[in-house]
């Protein structure tokens, strides 16, 4: 984004333009909220009675965690991955498991792993398996690409949406 | 008893599950679609898996995600929740088939129950009282008149392939049997082009009444009284109050008995509601619901029994924890279903709650998955809180109720919360003279009026 | 601060424009909220206090305090009393009740009140009476001046801390 | 019946007794200092009256300013709730002398159990056990020996003068008695200058155990069983349950009616508590409350009575509603005092709760005055919420209690949930095996090494 002056009030132009537009389309369909969120610009509107005085608080809008401690003493399988996914600090591109299951890495024990970090592959080339009630089901690559990296070890349970290969 | 349960359900119930498990020492897996991450439960569960999309037929009621975030996780039983899969034979079939308890009754009180038909065969029976009505058509004003007086005045008469209150005719007495009979066949030819009708009982103004029943795996049934629900719009229950205004003791224990004798004679399995329509002292049988009901706490409340507590244990074969002679009725409870929707549009009000303040103080309970900054997701149904209150008397219960919602904050969205402070208010709820009609045909539009 | 100030202010003035024009769109359009982020600025606006009537049901809502609802149906002799204090807009400088009590303008029924508006009083003059357990206790000015306003009828109630008479 | 009741009070008493008269249906007023405008029971109340600063002696201490604001108000009773002025004679007689009703009991029992000579006469001659030991002066060592042998090893010999531990000595059987006897006086001599010394059975390792007792203006008086009240800290209670762990139903019975017969003996009024201490099977009289105790919603929890509520009526005239034959305990309950101080280092922290979440589900109450915003002053005591749990068992309840707190939140300041946290799930606490010297000798120089 360019820091010029006339630059920047184009985009505040742009950005109320945007406005009025979803606005607009609020008012069209009876929609109270809208989310939008690009590479460039992230927007919310509302039309719900929004209308907490000041000192209602926000405070608690503004914490990470407004609800309990988590109780559980030792860490679970899932919030270790979460855990562990998240200090890999996760490409938005990752790929994702489309199902809760157990990720294999090799289509048998003892075989050769499908990918490695590094390799180049073909779109439509097995990743990895996800089983799930005793089916196993390969995830492929959308496209051809390098493998950059892989974040589940074979035999990890993940849930869905879990980030699960990088590939660029 | 089991180590580990997996709750498949979210919001309140899946809440009330959680807290029954934790209270009985029981690891708890919460599962979520992606719109329920930071859902209450699944922060305060042990572990959590999520298990697909916002849309519940990729997520809650997907059978595979379950059964495998089960597995997975290692839980040994699954509790189904009050709807999603709760009464889904499949879903209980499967969870069975890979060595999990599933929480519940026995599958083939699942089916049974589910079909309108079968339903009403199985309780009639198990000694069930059911609407009163001719057999079959009705061939001749003659059989109608016959019908009619076996079963006692008034009587609906209606089309077989009836549907939507055409072709359905009520004669209140003997002399307008024979209009009703005659004008009933008409409407149903013209609109169903056939003009079969059949006979049975009209109820004017009935009240719905519901008994819970609990039986273990050794045969024990005990009934736990009623609850009054009478209090509904488009069949959602709002309030609902234990025991009923109306009913006396030797009534409750008449139909209380008839209930728990039924569900003995089905060799039933666990938590169990008997929904009945309830006009001039008779009880009519509609429906059995083979789970756990959303408006249970009121009888935990006159009983001292938590009944999911009660249910995990039979689910684990242990015997009832107390017998018919120990059940005693205290006092009186009123639920208030709080969702969110407008008070009296009822359009649903999903968004994010920026202040939620429990009441306290005594004889109050609050059930609810809300906190302050969390967001109502708009995928599923708009129950967010329940309140029940506990008084010494109905009278004391009302003014106990009156006190809570007046502490009870959820803001800013519009809720039923204000609903609730007109309905406790009202004269005929203050009263207890109300029956099913009463909300969307007295109250509501007296309301629009002023 | 290493920008120039020539840039700052550019910026302030887009910032202040940006902000402006969305407030005219959500005048415009209705909206309540509006969140907008994208590389060079984070805005929030938010109408708070506004709301559909259909939504003012809620008598927490509609309430200043983010506590519970009052419950009484009448208001009682404080909160009318408040609510009066209220709006006359009382200046911060006005003599407070340093007591509960009744307050009374004259030393006794029927006689002349101790002061009127517009008076000019003396220091440690008598402006009225509280009466607290039969005991009546003068409130006298702290200094001289002009009484500019009275702020309780005669034989009403105060609370500690209710303001009474304004003298400047 | 009362038509409009002033709570002489604040905090969450002052809440406590605003839900209990919104039970009844009595109009209430709430006082409050310049501090305490924003306090959730003044904005509950029906009127309120700001009565002064801050300071307590200038607002809540305030006689001529609480009578004031019930007089103008037009309140025809006064409730001092709990500390304050609600063991204030002059303020009881003062209300009096208003023609106003003071909710609590006669005014000479106030006087007499406010007097720690007086109590301990009043309370002997009521028939309640006293500690054993000399009647007075010790004057050889032989009466010593004598006084030992009458009231039972171990014994104490104090010096008359003395304070602070300081010429005290514990003989724990006649071999031991010369050697106290004479160490004692000449400590005493040394300290106080003044060898006077005295007898009395010494208690090692005592609990806190106290009975609730009720008494309506017809004569009536039922006792509503014990509270264990022995984690202590600087003699403030922290955690408290009902029943104790430790007593037999026949102790429980026992001491009960001794309680009960007591205060028929003195002619009490209202709500009082007895408070003992028990040591091997036996207990002793320390003094009589003549108030309501904060603790009283575990009472009210394995009960099912209202205390505040019988106590409104029968300061109002009206007879006690229930006779000790209707009074059943029903499972535990556990109350704990959260305060706003550091759980371990017990720093006062007031200030601003930016995130108040109350936990809920069955068998939780909670007393609170806090909300999301509230700022807590810090010219009061630090008592910002009770959570009280009830479960069908001991080990029941401490489950629920467990999972209650685990729902709490109050944020950002440290509060003494934390310290509940740990005392839940510390083995002593679980086994119950624990006295009133326990908290400070064994749990937190525990903690501290950790």
């Amino acid at each position: 984004m360019s820091k010029a002056p006339q630059k920047t009030s184009d985009a505040v132009d742009e950005r109320v333009r945007l406005i009025r537009e979803l606005a607009k389309v609020m008012e069209d369909t009876g929609l109270v909220e809208i989310d939008l969120e690009d590479d460039n610009v992230s927007v919310h509107l509302s039309k719900t009675g929004t209308m907490a005085p000041a000192q209602m608080m926000s405070p608690m809008m503004a914490a990470p965690a407004p609800a309990a401690p988590h109780s559980a003493a030792a860490p679970t399988p899932f919030e270790t991955a979460k855990a562990a996914a998240a200090d890999k600090s996760v490409p938005d591109n990752a790929i994702t498991s489309p199902m809760v299951g157990t990720a294999y890495l090799a289509p048998e024990p003892g075989a050769a792993v499908f990918i490695k970090e590094g390799d180049n592959i073909k779109a439509g080339q097995t990743l990895l398996i996800i089983e799930a009630m005793k089916v196993m089901n390969p995830i492929t690559a959308p496209s051809a690409g390098t493998v950059r990296q892989i974040l589940v070890d074979d035999g990890q349970p993940v849930e869905f949406g879990e980030p699960l290969v990088v590939i660029d | 008893m089991f180590n580990k349960v997996l709750i498949a359900n979210r919001g309140d119930v899946a809440l009330r599950v959680l807290r029954a498990c934790q209270d009985l020492g029981i690891a708890t897996v919460a599962v979520h679609s992606t719109a329920d991450t930071d859902a209450m439960h699944v922060r305060l569960a042990d572990e959590s898996v999520c298990i697909g999309e916002p849309a519940s037929a990729k997520s809650y009621l997907n059978i595979p995600a379950l059964i495998t975030a089960a597995t997975i996780t290692g839980a040994d039983a699954i509790h189904p929740g009050v709807g999603f899969l709760s009464e889904n034979a499949d879903f209980a079939n499967v969870v069975d088939a890979h060595g999990l308890t599933f929480i519940g009754p026995h599958i083939d009180h699942i089916v049974s129950m589910g079909d309108k038909v079968e339903a009403k065969r199985t309780a009639a029976a198990s000694g069930l009282p059911l609407v009163p009505g001719s057999d079959g058509a009705i061939a001749s004003l003659d059989e109608a008149k016959m019908a009619a007086e076996q079963t006692g005045y008034p009587v609906l008469i209606k089309a077989a392939s009836g549907g939507g209150g055409r072709g359905m005719k009520v004669a209140e007495s003997a002399e307008q049997i024979s209009e009703a009979y005659s004008s009933a066949r008409s409407e149903a030819k013209a609109a169903f082009g056939d003009d079969t009708v059949y006979l049975e009982r009209y109820l004017g103004n009935p009240r719905h009444i519901e008994v819970q029943i609990v039986a273990d795996s050794q045969g024990n049934v005990v009934h736990l009284g009623e609850r009054e629900c009478s209090v509904q719009r488009r069949h959602q229950k709002l309030l609902e109050e234990a025991p009923s205004p109306v009913l006396t003791d030797k009534e409750r224990q008449h139909i209380g008995k008839i209930a728990a004798d039924a569900a003995r004679a089905m060799g039933y399995l666990g938590l169990g509601t008997m929904e009945f329509l309830y006009e001039n002292g008779e009880f009519f049988f509609i429906e059995m619901n083979t789970r756990l009901q959303v408006e249970h706490p009121i009888t935990e409340a006159i009983t001292g029994i938590d009944l999911v507590v009660e249910q995990i244990r039979i689910a684990a074969g242990m015997p009832l924890s107390f017998s018919q002679e120990d059940v005693t009725f205290k006092g009186h409870a009123i639920e208030c279903r709080i969702n969110a929707e407008h008070p009296t549009s009822f359009m649903p009000t999903p968004g994010t709650v920026e202040n939620f303040h429990a009441p306290g103080g005594p004889g109050v309970r609050v059930d609810s998955f809300l906190y302050s900054g969390y967001r109502i997701p708009p995928h599923y149904d708009s129950l967010i809180a329940k309140l029940i209150v506990h008084g010494d008397t109905r009278e004391h219960c009302l003014a106990r109720l009156r006190r809570a919602l007046d502490e009870t904050i959820i803001a800013p969205m519009p809720t039923s919360l204000d609903l609730h402070r007109l309905l406790v208010n009202d004269p005929q709820i203050r009263s207890g003279d109300y029956s099913i009609r009463w909300l969307e045909e007295t109250f509501l539009p007296n309301l629009d009026q002023e």
